[in-house]
């Protein structure tokens, strides 16, 4: 009689949400779920992964990336030539054919996630015009149970109830709009600059303070009064911002003011290496680093919350729902350029790149990225990511964890970039070196903490059985790419790097509540500025497969 | 007399009504059967409507079709219309110059009225 | 020498990549007649397709038979020669990085794609797309030589970064066309739209009546390029046939394309 | 005008489905009230021409659901025979999906990647070639509310919309009163460029009758002129049909345009050229974006072929003419597009959704589909079907199933079917195909 456990015996355990740091110890799984060991000590598991000598960590959570949706497939549809020359994704008896380069097919998407040991993946910027489109991809992608931030900073009627200070109606609107896209939480990007980029040639906002046009409201009132929304709203994730003036010399004056917008309302500031560069207006040669100064603001708010966006060096394809950025961007490249405006809500813009180490500005990025992970005092709230991919695939982790924990490597690596780095920035002199601890922190449980899921990124009982073995190895590049086992709600889907078992993986998305009299509000502005009917606009719960409901706190 | 044209065929409203009434239907039969040409050209060949012509590419493939005048200046002389279907279609050669597109618009033919 | 005779009769394309001389040179026959090739889409041993006899240590190959359904012949090689007593399908030579490939009959579409060294002589005609980049490649042809002795078809060069391109017979339009740099001349006449948005390189169109060029490039002056005597000297070297009144003939030199970088150009025979 | 069919004397309650989406064309206009009786459209209000044809003539067809040779059979059967020629053959082909559901294409191009086929689309023969130029230098486009409510000087290209897209005027791009152009039309300069008179081109302000096949000359032209490139004026009349003065009175207007838009067509990418008059006109309104903001769109034909586009590209990472033969996805337009792997005589076993080849393909590919077993799944019967070795009648999208479609802009509709109908649908039918093909491949 099969007693319906799974245990993962001996494995050395970290689990820092209950701070567990590397302690021996036996998970029980059953149903999907981590449970306590079962009083009755006759109890047999049906099965047991005999986890001893090994490192045993909660399945990853990858908080910021660009996996599916409208500008990710364009920008899939536009780099034949590098699909044609990356590595071949074979159809196997259980998993489907597919294609690498910077932006893999779903299937592979799903496969290559789960070979890293990442089961929990949340797309950064989402039209919620586009929202079925991201559905359908998600049920291609498999392994990972999955999300989407719903992009607001630039949606007319968001502008218009700040403008008109309507606190309530765009608190309710922003509610509207998440239940009608089956989305995680309001995304902000280059907050009025992407609506002034569809009025004028080159258009965008240089400030917080700067006016938009049309609407007469500034960046720093999106900001602030989306931030104040979302609070209101106690949903599980705070806003995720994607601050103005990306990847501009001089922008951290930009990005320190925009911290100090939020007050004490909760903020996430995405890819902040790229928002962190001190030097004049478009001067290469007084570009630098504003880490220490941006950092200690970090350190001493608690109320927010970073991701880092490292730069890799190597060839890449920049994609981002800031349309200006991307034009900024093909015209410095002198690249193949593909911009989309979806109407009312936002841009896009995607571009080749190729980060060079001879150079300065991609040097500097990258010792940027490094700066933030060594300088942040709190692991909870600085996350790993590469803004997947704009600063590099998120295949590059296994590399980043290895550059924060092996201090040498860091070294030897700061040898081969521009020199300028050693002076204009303090990569050279920072000698932290991450622990294992540190490093599920950073990839699991802090991104889990700060989405507000509460059954992701930790082993206690209760927690969906989402679980990553690795096999201990000095060279961490290889220990975090290559895991033992890879255990999503309680099947083993990988060992070794083969996928066994390529669950669907469920839709993780929130349903606050709202007045719903605004209804007809929104009714009566879609009908006269979309072009679809108000009626095919929301995505009802039945065109979802797998999913569920991440609560809000009560209100 | 057999005179050099270019042949264009496309879409009209009565061949997309015609597909979805039924590809041996009448409506459509009609449409995909009639190489519209120039007034100007169809006097100069002493063409009437439903006269019948000979359609032949530079590659020798051929179709034997029945004309009909095109509405006022729409067409200009020189220029042959059909809305595509069997007819055209035989007239297209293989060939898409590795782009996936056979040359379906724009082809050069010649057309001699049949007695 | 290693011979391979084509005794298949499918209309299926049959593909031979990884089929190099480097690749076969150190194996013995019983392990070339295991090599896996394509069939559609089925794995098949070579022996499945060819009757093979000889030694392959001379890194030379000798394909005999119609191999006009076959493919990807010599793709990525490297050193060595290949032979083709007969046609050939697409992708001869494609990517290669050294070596030698003659075709002694036709070669069909993608002869030399993205070719980074090496020599491919076409003794027949080639297809379209000769020396071409793939779909979406910012950059086409690297380096290396491919002579077409016969006629080829649409975008011979297409977006070229470097290298040597030759067709003694016709090609047809956009030869040239978003040409970074290199060399391509036409012996025969052109279709249209040559070295459409051309940054760089030369276009040399030496048939008779020339295509009238696009708006956005302009004749500059009429002279007796030496650069262009001692190319046809080196083609001349490599076995092609260069007609002897190109070497002391006037050309037109256009320069363009303006609508892109516009420091490219292209020579005109004259008389 | 299609008459409505007559309805039944004994008067029976009529039902109203409103909003729902008429699939004929791109505009996938989703604002169609459509009433039924007695399992019958009799009316489709807003419907135009095209779609009330649409609506009408796809009431159930009492054709078998399955015939295998002509002759009726099962659809268990059907699925058997068509497994057993998809699994058999060496260089299968999967060809179509542009008239079907998202949901269908994705289970269609797990067949073709089951059977280690070629999977393409109708997109090959349409704009393909734009997607090719896509690929070469970009795209900056938007959605068609974008246009609605900000474009004012709009740009028809090699099409006709008023034949082919026959709303689009009135719905998107010319009388749309929108935030930026509250006056509709009367905000707005129409332009048309094309070599016929067409009831297009009847519609403009402006109309440039260029000489046929000079597209690329007439964009080379405007190119130049955007970069203030002198330029011959008698060659420019003698390649383009056009006085130079009128393009640089075009491209003036242009500059001074707030939002333009270059709505192409069919001219384009049919004619000599291809997808390099693609990559022109795509290139001129990137160039255009360092004066004012300029966008471009291709007018897709087919209700769900930007579906397609969209399905295969995030499946296999290319967007038509994929082929799996060696158990991963490659591309090479003119190489495994559907037009070529017929004409050569290479496909050897084909499985037909929701198209008709054998009406509109080349000679040669005709003849090489002739000549090999292919399935072909249809509402209505066509040559395609007529000369299948396996053809199912299924039931019609965004009549009778319901799913997900892709507007021209990549917008996402989804289909509220009108009635119900005894044949199955394309997704039962593929589904059942793929899972007898994953068993047969094992």
């Amino acid at each position: 009689m099969s007693s319906g456990y799974f245990k993962i015996a001996g494995g050395t355990v970290y689990d820092p949400i209950h701070g567990v740091d590397g302690e021996v110890r036996d998970i029980w799984i059953r149903d999907g779920q981590i449970v306590e060991k079962p009083s009755d000590s006759n109890i047999r598991p049906d099965k047991t992964l005999d986890a001893s000598g090994l490192v045993v960590m909660p399945g990853g959570v990858d908080m910021h990336c660009h996996i599916a949706g409208p500008k990710v497939n364009a920008a899939r549809k536009m780099r034949p030539e590098q699909k044609r020359k990356a590595e071949k994704v074979v159809r196997t008896s259980n998993t489907r054919s597919g294609t690498m380069g910077s932006v893999p097919s779903t299937f592979a998407t799903g496969y290559k996630y789960a070979g890293l040991g990442y089961t929990t993946a949340f797309d950064a910027a989402i039209p919620p015009l586009a929202a079925r489109h991201v559905h359908e991809e998600f049920e291609d992608t498999p392994c990972l149970d999955k999300g989407f931030f719903v992009l607001m900073g630039n949606n007319h009627f968001v502008m218009e109830s700040i403008h008109r200070k309507e606190p309530e109606k765009l608190r309710s609107f922003i509610a509207w709009l998440l239940g009608a896209a089956k989305g995680f939480t309001p995304k902000v990007v280059n907050p009025g600059g992407v609506e002034i980029w569809k009025q004028l040639p080159s258009g965008n906002v240089h400030g917080l303070d700067e006016n938009v046009a049309h609407f007469d409201v500034t960046p720093r009132q999106i900001i602030e009064q989306i931030a104040r929304a979302v609070d209101a709203l106690k949903l599980p994730h705070s806003v995720h911002l994607h601050a103005n003036n990306l990847g501009m010399p001089g922008n951290w004056i930009t990005t320190l003011e925009t911290m100090k917008t939020f007050g004490d309302s909760r903020g996430h500031l995405a890819h902040i290496q790229f928002h962190s560069y001190g030097g004049g207006e478009g001067d290469e040669n007084t570009f630098n680093s504003k880490v220490v100064e941006l950092v200690e603001y970090v350190n001493a708010h608690h109320n927010l919350t970073v991701d880092v966006g490292q730069v890799l060096f190597g060839e890449t394809t920049t994609m981002t729902a800031d349309g200006p950025l991307g034009y900024y961007l093909s015209n410095a490249f002198k690249s193949k350029w593909f911009s989309s405006d979806t109407e009312m809500e936002s841009g896009c813009g995607i571009a080749p790149i190729e980060y060079r180490n001879t150079s300065l500005v991609h040097s500097l990025q990258w010792a940027i990225g490094l700066e933030w992970y060594l300088l942040a005092k709190d692991p909870w709230r600085v996350v790993m990511s590469t803004d997947h991919p704009n600063g590099g695939s998120f295949l590059a982790y296994p590399q980043i964890i290895q550059l924060l924990m092996d201090r040498t490597y860091r070294q030897d690596m700061l040898k081969q970039v521009h020199p300028a780095v050693l002076e204009r920035s303090t990569l050279a002199d920072l000698t932290r070196e991450y622990s294992l601890y540190e490093i599920c922190i950073i990839t699991r449980s802090g991104p889990a903490k700060i989405l507000g899921l509460t059954r992701k990124g930790h082993l206690g009982p209760g927690a969906d059985a989402d679980i990553t073995i690795y096999t201990p190895n000095d060279d961490k590049t290889k220990m975090f790419e290559l895991p033992r086992a890879v255990i999503k709600s309680g099947v083993v889907i990988v060992e070794h790097g083969e996928v066994r078992e390529p669950l669907t993986g469920k839709l993780l998305y929130v349903a606050p509540e709202y007045d719903t009299s605004i209804e007809s509000d929104i009714a009566e502005w879609f009908e006269k500025y979309y072009s679809i009917r108000f009626r095919n606009y929301p995505v009802p719960l039945d065109y979802l497969h797998d999913r569920e409901e991440v609560a809000c706190a009560r209100l | 007399m057999t005179e050099r044209f270019i042949l264009i065929p496309g879409r009209t409203s009565k061949q997309g009504c015609g597909v979805s009434e039924g590809k041996f239907d009448q409506v459509y039969q009609q449409e995909i059967t009639t190489l519209q040409v120039a007034p100007a050209d169809m006097k100069r060949m002493g063409l009437a409507n439903g006269d019948r012509v000979r359609v032949t590419t530079e590659s020798g493939r051929q179709i034997d079709v029945a004309v009909t005048a095109a509405t006022g200046d729409e067409l200009p002389p020189g220029l042959l219309f059909i809305a595509y279907g069997d007819l055209s279609s035989r007239l297209m050669d293989g060939d898409t110059h590795g782009s996936g597109m056979p040359t379906s618009k724009g082809l050069d033919v010649t057309m001699e009225k049949l007695s | 020498m290693l011979t391979l005779r084509y005794k298949a009769d499918t209309t299926v394309p049959v593909e031979v990549e990884g089929l190099t001389p480097s690749a076969v040179r150190g194996l013995s026959i019983a392990e070339i007649q295991r090599f896996d090739l394509f069939h559609g889409n089925r794995k098949v041993p070579l022996a499945e397709l060819f009757e093979i006899s000889g030694d392959p240590a001379d890194a030379r190959m000798e394909f005999e038979g119609d191999l006009a359904g076959v493919h990807w012949i010599g793709a990525q090689m490297s050193e060595g020669e290949i032979h083709v007593r007969g046609n050939a399908g697409r992708h001869v030579g494609s990517e290669m990085t050294g070596g030698v490939i003659h075709v002694h009959g036709n070669a069909s579409d993608w002869v030399g794609g993205e070719m980074h060294g090496g020599l491919i002589h076409v003794h027949g005609n080639a297809g379209h797309l000769v020396g071409s980049a793939y779909r979406g490649s910012a950059k086409g042809m690297t380096a290396g030589v491919i002579l077409i002795d016969g006629s080829a078809g649409n975008e011979v060069g297409l977006t070229m970064r470097r290298g040597l391109l030759a067709v003694g017979g016709e090609c047809g339009d956009f030869v040239g066309a978003n040409l970074i740099a290199g060399t391509v001349l036409v012996f025969g006449p052109c279709g249209n739209r040559p070295a459409a948005a051309m940054r760089r390189g030369t276009v040399g169109l030496f048939g008779a009546n020339p295509p009238s060029l696009l708006v956005s490039f302009r004749k500059s002056c009429v002279c007796q390029p030496t650069f262009l005597r001692l190319i046809l000297r080196h083609l001349e070297s490599l076995g092609f046939a260069v007609p002897s009144e190109c070497y002391n003939a006037n050309y037109g030199i256009y320069h363009g394309d303006h609508v892109a970088v516009g420091r490219g150009e292209i020579l005109i025979r004259e008389n | 005008m299609a008459t409505p069919p007559i309805t039944k004397p004994i008067e029976s309650p009529a039902t109203v489905i409103t909003d729902a989406t008429c699939t004929f064309c791109g505009c996938v206009c989703d604002d169609i009230d459509i009433t039924v009786k007695d399992n019958h459209i009799t009316d489709a209000k807003r419907a135009c021409v095209l779609g009330k044809s649409w609506f009408y003539g796809h009431a159930a067809d009492d054709r078998p659901d399955c015939l295998i040779e002509g002759q009726p059979a099962s659809v268990a059967e059907g699925v058997e025979r068509a497994a057993r020629i998809l699994t058999e053959a060496r260089y299968p082909i999967v060809y179509g999906l542009s008239d079907t559901t998202s949901e269908a294409q994705r289970v269609a191009v797990a067949i073709g990647d089951a059977i280690a086929g070629t999977v393409d689309t109708t997109t090959s023969v349409c704009h393909g070639p734009s997607g090719m130029a896509f690929q070469g230098v970009g795209e900056v486009t938007c959605t068609l509310g974008e246009v609605a409510n900000r474009g004012d000087l709009i740009i028809f290209w090699g099409g006709n919309p008023a034949e082919s897209h026959p709303r689009h005027f009135s719905k998107y791009s010319l009388m749309p009163k929108g935030m930026f152009v509250p006056n509709g039309r009367k905000d707005r300069t129409a332009v048309g460029v094309d070599v016929r008179k067409t009831k297009t081109a009847k519609a403009m302000d402006l109309f440039f009758q260029i000489k046929p096949r000079s597209d690329f000359e007439a964009l080379w032209t405007l190119r130049a002129l955007a970069k203030s490139v002198e330029v011959d004026p008698e060659q420019v009349k003698r390649d383009t049909g056009i006085e130079l003065s009128r393009w640089q009175d075009l491209m003036d207007r242009m500059k001074a345009a707030k939002f333009g838009v270059i709505l192409f067509g069919m001219g384009l990418t049919m004619t000599r050229g291809k997808h390099l008059n693609s990559e022109a006109l795509l290139s001129l309104a990137r160039d255009m974006n360092a004066f004012t903001r300029f966008v471009v769109k291709p007018m897709r034909g087919h209700g769900n072929v930007t579906g397609a586009d969209n399905v295969v590209t995030w499946q296999t990472g290319y967007p038509f003419g994929v082929n799996m033969s060696r158990g991963y996805p490659r591309f090479n337009p003119g190489e495994y597009t559907t037009s070529d792997t017929l004409a050569r005589g290479e496909a050897d076993a084909a499985l037909l959704v929701a198209c008709d080849p054998m009406a509109n393909f080349s000679q040669p590919a005709r003849e090489r589909l002739q000549s090999i077993p292919y399935i072909a799944l249809d509402p209505k019967e066509t040559p395609t079907t007529r000369s299948a070795a396996v053809a199912f009648t299924t039931a019609t999208y965004g009549i009778n199933t319901p799913g997900t479609v892709y507007r021209m802009d990549d917008v996402p509709i989804y289909l509220r079917p009108a009635l119900s109908s005894t044949h199955p649908t394309d997704l039962e039918v593929l589904s059942a195909i793929h899972r007898r093909v994953t068993e047969l491949k094992k």
